[in-house]
């Protein structure tokens, strides 16, 4: 170990403004070698911003990074590469129609005169592979592998450039519990090594779990800096992000329930060929859980018409939806949030108000025709003071936006729904902070009282558990197991999301 | 049996159309196989020569879109074992001389082109109007070489029957057709609110249509207007039908039928009877009117 | 902006008064161009003898009055992400058909509304071909392109097609209020189609969907029938210009609009309509189709040597849009 | 982390077995554009009289000589996700200048050198101003497609340039081993870029900026030169296709090559090019190419009437790629 007291990596003075936006303020901080550093702050606070400073992408305005005392001059990613930084982004950078292996070796295939050694590639990338525990088919190509293991490969590539410095931007939220793991043992094994790394998450018992030392950040200040997180507690942390306190994240309370309102009985789709039924009442909370691949997103899909029904019955309080038609579901009251923003939430050019008033405009058209500008101005700003999503205006372009705000924004889509019954949010705090969630979370018991009958996919048991007032578990394409809030433990549920014959195959694996 | 091809550099217009029409004829009549094909630049010409010699024809009668590509042609049918005739356009050698080996049936586009401008200078006098106080449009498209020559024609034939030169006023079209002649025109007419009358020649009768149309919208109708197109084609047919006249005076008839038909024919005896064509035969071109154009058209046959 | 550092405590939080400067600023950015045009015009009339006068200012308008329709609805199909070639092609056909059909039935009336069926009806193959069969637009409307083309030599013989019913005429060359018709069309064309796309969920959903398709989808867009709308109307609005270029010239030729589809586009993104879906702004095609008709106009009138305007052309396409970029930069950044 | 290591047990790994047949789909659905070929080319042979012929075969190749030299590096262009338009125009630039530069010189040599030098230029000028200043490639080598087309022109007075130095000629029409340069050329171009592709450091990256310029750049690949460099290949290639094509006409012609580029492109989108970027097959580009030529001298065997084939390239176009486009969706699923 090469902890020396001097820092390896150190941040001066940076501020960075975008229009609109002053994304960081004269914000500075250090990381040893041979230390895990925690970023920590809510969304939008600044943290990618800072990384892409880091890593080249961005020229900051003001401030300079300084590596082992000497001032760095980044204009381009490869500048930063070839000064012995790898950042790991928040949004995936990879290139679908390439192998694993020359992802991997993006801008750096081993050439023999001038023609690419696939060989000496592709054994060199398996060694490597090995070497850290990971198993990845070198030859697979990338829009062939699901979302955790492309993150995989980003994570590797980054680790595989032997750089000094590695910076990793919430590696983990679509990491499932195994590769996670996998995950932080590389990331202890580097830090044996002596690099110097900075740790992005919202989950604070990941920053527990693999830190040494954090700062954290608010609205683009630095507001806190711990050099060892030795008897910090939980509470300090999120005190410090969110500028208040809050005691119990989840914050729920029994509601009354109503008749079953959405009810589905024997739906399948092409992914999901067995069918599928339950029921959800008039304000009832229900937790779907399960693995990665469990089938979960999908058949909600399905039930919401997204993707093809091949059979059974989807019914809103009693009236029967349309398969495969979106819009009738909407009308029905039933709708749904996707788990991937970017490529199915947002429409990334069109401002916060658009994404918000996309569907519910249809029930304020003048003439049938014409858009309520006046109604629309109004709906995007109520919910952008209510969900307190940070913008400059509300004809920001949303794609500007950090990606939790990004998600507040999608959400209140669905809340401008007049005439909302069913709501379906599949991974609705992915990425987003502690403050957040906890208001993301109101925001759906809010709804639940309301009356609405809410679903809410998770691959996070605690929030499963602290939010529903009902636990569906799913494995392979099926329903396993139900349980009442009082009665599931993380115990059950786990075991009830898990193929037969699990214990035997994980250990045979691990 | 015989087989001809008949190569036409844009078979979409209606002259080429009406040229393989009269083609086909002959081939009904004398019993060979007609084989026709477009190609419109010098790339695809030499496709065409390769595809007719993989079909076993024996010669081919061709309107080259570049009379410059002579030498190429010539070589190319000589090493396919193809005989060659030339229809409309003569081919040229390097230096810009007509290669005299081929036999050649055509119009001189220079010819024409004096026609037309001898036409327009009879129908001024005829009206007399002054020449100080008339405009002429040339409706150009340079980048077409015949373009070129027939225009220049005109404007030589004009001048020679005293129309001052200053008062050619050239209004280049950007693509050869209707609307792009009616823009230039347009165009030319606001730059020269000088002249009470204007007369307007081009490449055929739809670069004049369009200065005709270009004029009326500016109030130079029938009266003030003299246009003559190159070709007899439909839309300067159109024009003579109208119930009213209009600034569209005439049109130099050219043959379409003896271009297809005799170049056909001779093609044939030239193949089965070894019967050398003319090496040149020039065809002229007749001015049409209003009044005069059911007639001629019925004297030539069409 | 360096502000001092106070904004950066509450950076997010705008000020009614910042947000109201940001708003500003927007807006200054959205009519850049406009500012450009005018100061073309301005120069322009001050240097180019003829330029500034009511015939030639009239005559420039009914020069970019086909193309100025047309990339109004060409607008709404870059916006959604689409393309389409097939225009050029869809004016000759529907200026063809019209002349026939007129000829053949006698009412100048069933000839136009035949015309305008048929440019909708390719227009709709266009649109179901590429949302339900899912075939890239440029190579549908490519193949449209030349299936269409074919169709009009095909119904004309290759033969200009004269009508013989006169009261045709008017709707090229009537005038109303001192400028032709097709002017009006045209005027009504911009009109009708910014209110579509500002002020209507029709409007709202196209660029929703150029900005992501798939998001749009599942916020309950009805993707396809919106796609198929902006073809069926792009069709449509090209057999209209067809009918007005067939009126203008007094035949349907088979031959015209060559080239059309790329003088529209490029009008279009001159305006800033992205190709990439998701931005457009009606004043930015009417600012784009305006520079385009300038810009030939002007070279005319000052007898630009054919050949050289070739340069001009590709030199003002580059520099404008070099300024709209240096703009979204300076936006972006 | 509260969880035993669970996650362990989803079910992606696949068997031996099921990844053998898997690849073996993957190779299947690859070749299977050659596939139609072959067929379409089977059924020409046996019905249409004179096809299956070595001098029609020769013709054909010849036929596509142009364009297939260009397809090659266009489908460098299309999978980067760039676009050019240019290449027609710098063919013809390239001829009308090879001819006058030989004539002044006396050198073929010379001639040759200066063109290729200058389709290089065009080529990186389009580069740079894509890459460098972040202007849309249509509009950039839309603006470069006028400006050299107007080059050409000017250069040659608008007149074809005729070559006097007769060696010149050779370059066009001597034969090798039974074919005809520009053909053994073409093949080369096959080769030499087929290997680029798929073999060296340049193809895998040019891949990759096409499929994610982000995530390219980010790893560090020098993403502007490298579309620079091919865009400036491309230019080189197309003003080697202008040579052999003045080469062939005996004269350097400054309207040919006009709506070449749209021929190239859709050759290469036949050929399963993404013009999304990130996909391209050597294969698939010499088939697509292929397809193209032996539809139109299929047609002109058979004698088949302009106007309707018109109809009949439209409607291949659309066969092909929908034909295409039910393997691909065969395989997302
Ligand atoms: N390119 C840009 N243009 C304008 N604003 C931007 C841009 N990039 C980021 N921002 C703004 O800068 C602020 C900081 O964003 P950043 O992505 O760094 O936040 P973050 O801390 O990473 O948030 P999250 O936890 O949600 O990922 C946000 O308000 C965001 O909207
Ligand atoms: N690792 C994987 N490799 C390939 N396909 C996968 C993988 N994971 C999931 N899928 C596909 O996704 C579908 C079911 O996954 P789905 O996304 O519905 O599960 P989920 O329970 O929502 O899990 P997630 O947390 O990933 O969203 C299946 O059709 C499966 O083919
Ligand atoms: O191109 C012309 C054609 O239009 C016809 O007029 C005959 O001569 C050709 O040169
Ligand atoms: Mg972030
Ligand atoms: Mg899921």
């Amino acid at each position: 170990m090469t902890t020396s007291g001097s820092p390896r990596l150190e941040f001066r003075h940076i501020g960075k403004t975008f229009p609109g936006v002053r994304a960081l303020g004269d914000v500075g901080f250090q990381v040893r070698a041979g230390s895990v550093h925690g970023l920590l702050g809510e969304n939008g606070a600044g943290k990618s911003t800072m990384m892409k400073i880091l890593g080249g992408e961005y020229i900051p305005d003001e401030g300079e990074v300084a590596i082992d005392g000497q001032v760095q001059h980044f204009r381009s990613a490869a500048d930063a590469i070839a000064a012995g930084v790898a950042v790991i982004h928040q949004e995936l950078q990879y290139v679908p129609e390439l192998s694993v292996m020359e992802n991997l070796l993006l801008g750096r295939l081993p050439t023999r005169f001038g023609f690419v050694d696939r060989r000496r590639a592709l054994a060199w990338t398996r060694e490597r592979l090995d070497a850290l525990g990971v198993d990845l088919d070198p030859r697979a190509r990338l829009k062939q592998l699901s979302i955790g293991q492309r993150q995989m490969v980003e994570i590797v590539k980054a680790i595989l450039r032997d750089a000094t410095i590695l910076a990793l931007d919430e590696p983990t939220s679509s990491l499932s519990h195994r590769e996670t793991d996998v995950l932080f043992r590389l990331v202890r094994d580097l830090r044996a090594q002596g690099k110097a790394m900075i740790y992005i998450s919202h989950r604070l018992d990941e920053i527990f779990e693999l830190c040494d030392a954090a700062t954290i950040f608010r609205d683009g200040r630095k507001v806190a800096d711990f050099d060892t997180l030795e008897g910090v507690t939980r509470d300090t942390l999120v005190q410090r992000m969110v500028g208040r306190e809050i005691d119990d994240i989840f914050g729920y309370t029994p509601r009354a329930q109503g008749d079953v309102r959405l009810s589905v009985k024997g739906v399948a789709g092409r992914a999901v060929p067995l069918p599928v039924s339950f029921d959800v009442r008039a304000g009832e909370i229900v937790g779907f859980f399960g693995l990665v691949g469990a089938g979960r997103s999908e058949i909600m899909r399905v039930i919401y018409g997204a993707d093809r029904r091949t059979s059974g019955e989807v019914l809103v309080d009693g009236k029967p939806i349309r398969p495969s038609h979106v819009r009738d579901a909407i009308r029905h009251g039933l709708v749904f949030c996707p788990e991937d923003r970017k490529e199915e939430g947002i429409i990334g050019v069109r401002s916060v108000s658009e994404n918000i008033n996309i569907s519910a405009r249809r029930n304020h058209l003048v003439a049938g025709l014409f858009v309520n500008d006046r109604n629309e101005a109004r709906t995007a700003d109520t919910y952008i003071d209510r969900l307190r999503i940070r913008t400059p205006h509300r004809r920001q372009e949303i794609r500007l936006l950090s990606g939790g705000n990004q998600q507040k924004a999608v959400l209140s889509r669905w809340l401008a729904e007049k005439d909302l019954r069913v709501l379906i949010v599949d991974e609705p705090t992915r990425g987003i902070d502690v403050g957040a969630k906890n208001e993301i979370y109101n925001v759906l018991y809010e709804l639940a009282a309301r009356g609405v009958a809410v679903v809410m996919i998770s691959s996070e048991l605690p929030e499963v558990l602290g939010v529903s007032d009902r636990i569906v578990t799913m494995c392979r394409g099926r329903i396993t197991a139900q349980f009442d809030r009082a009665s599931a433990t993380e115990e059950n549920v786990l075991a009830a999301a898990l193929p037969e014959g699990a214990g035997s195959t994980a250990i045979r694996n691990a | 049996d015989v087989k001809i091809g008949f190569v036409v550099k844009q078979p979409e217009e209606p002259w080429f159309q009406d040229e393989w029409k009269y083609a086909e004829q002959a081939a009904k009549e004398k019993g060979f196989t007609l084989v026709k094909i477009g190609a419109p630049d010098g790339g695809q010409v030499l496709t065409t020569i390769d595809n007719l010699k993989a079909q076993h024809a024996q010669g081919f009668i061709i309107c080259t879109p570049d009379v410059k590509l002579g030498p190429s042609i010539v070589a190319k049918a000589k090493a396919d074992g193809l005989k060659l005739m030339t229809v409309d356009d003569r081919l040229v050698d390097g230096s810009g001389n007509p290669i005299e080996s081929v036999p050649h049936m055509g119009i001189s586009a220079t010819k024409i082109g004096e026609q037309v401008g001898q036409a327009i200078a009879d129908e001024m006098k005829k009206r007399g109007w002054k020449p100080e106080e008339t405009g002429a449009l040339r409706i150009s498209y340079d980048q077409l070489p015949t373009a070129k020559e027939r225009t220049d024609g005109a404007i030589a034939a004009l001048t020679a029957a005293g129309f001052p030169k200053d008062n050619v006023v050239n209004a280049p079209q950007a693509k050869t057709d209707t609307e792009n002649a009616f823009n230039a025109a347009n165009i030319a007419i606001t730059q020269n609110p000088k002249y009470k009358h204007w007369v307007a020649f081009g490449l055929n009768d739809e670069a004049v249509l369009g200065a005709v149309r270009a004029a009326e919208g500016r109030n130079f109708r029938a009266d003030d207007m003299i246009g003559v197109g190159i070709g007899g084609s439909q839309s300067a047919l159109n024009e003579f039908e109208k119930a009213q006249p209009t600034g569209f005076f005439g049109s130099v008839l050219i043959s379409p039928k003896r271009h297809g038909y005799e170049t056909s024919v001779n093609m044939y005896e030239w193949i089965k009877n070894g019967k050398a064509p003319p090496q040149l035969t020039l065809t002229t071109g007749k001015l049409i009117t209003r009044d005069n154009a059911a007639e001629v058209r019925k004297e030539m046959g069409l | 902006m360096t502000e001092p550092n106070a904004a950066a405590i509450v950076p997010q939080r705008d000020t009614r008064e910042e947000r109201r400067r940001a708003l500003l600023w927007q807006i200054v950015d959205d009519y850049s161009l406009i500012g450009i045009f005018v100061v073309l015009f301005v120069v322009l009339s001050a240097t180019v003898r003829y330029f500034f006068s009511w015939d030639n200012v009239v005559g420039l308008a009914l020069s970019v009055s086909q193309i100025g329709m047309v990339a109004c609805t060409m607008m709404f199909c870059l916006a959604s992400r689409d393309f389409d070639l097939s225009v050029g092609s869809t004016v000759a056909f529907a200026g063809v058909l019209c002349a026939i059909v007129s000829n053949a039935t006698g009412s100048v009336a069933i000839g136009v509304a035949v015309s305008l069926a048929a440019g909708a009806l390719v227009g709709f193959v266009n649109g179901a071909v590429i949302a339900k069969l899912k075939i890239n637009a440029l190579i549908t409307t490519l193949a449209t392109m030349e299936i269409v083309r074919g169709l009009a030599f095909i119904a004309s013989h290759g033969q200009a097609v004269g009508v013989t019913n006169e009261s045709f005429f008017a709707l090229g060359s009537a005038e109303f209020i001192g400028l032709p018709v097709p002017v009006w069309v045209t005027l009504a064309c911009f009109v009708v189609f910014g209110v579509l796309l500002n002020k209507t969920a029709y409007g709202r959903n196209t660029l929703a969907i150029g900005g992501n398709p798939d998001a749009a989808r599942l916020a309950g867009v009805a993707v396809d029938r919106v796609r198929i709308a902006i073809f069926l109307i792009q069709g449509l609005i090209a057999a209209l210009a067809g009918v007005i270029l067939a009126s203008r010239i007094t035949s349907g030729q088979p031959n015209s609009g060559e080239g059309f589809e790329l003088n529209v586009i490029s009008a279009c993104v001159l305006g800033g309509v992205s190709l990439m879906g998701g931005r457009a702004s009606i004043s930015g095609v009417l600012v784009g189709v305006l520079i385009m008709g300038t810009v030939q106009n002007a070279m005319s009138l000052m007898n630009i040597d054919t050949f050289y305007q070739y340069l001009v052309r590709g030199g003002i396409l580059l520099v404008a849009v070099l300024v709209d970029q240096l703009k979204n930069r300076r936006q972006s950044r």
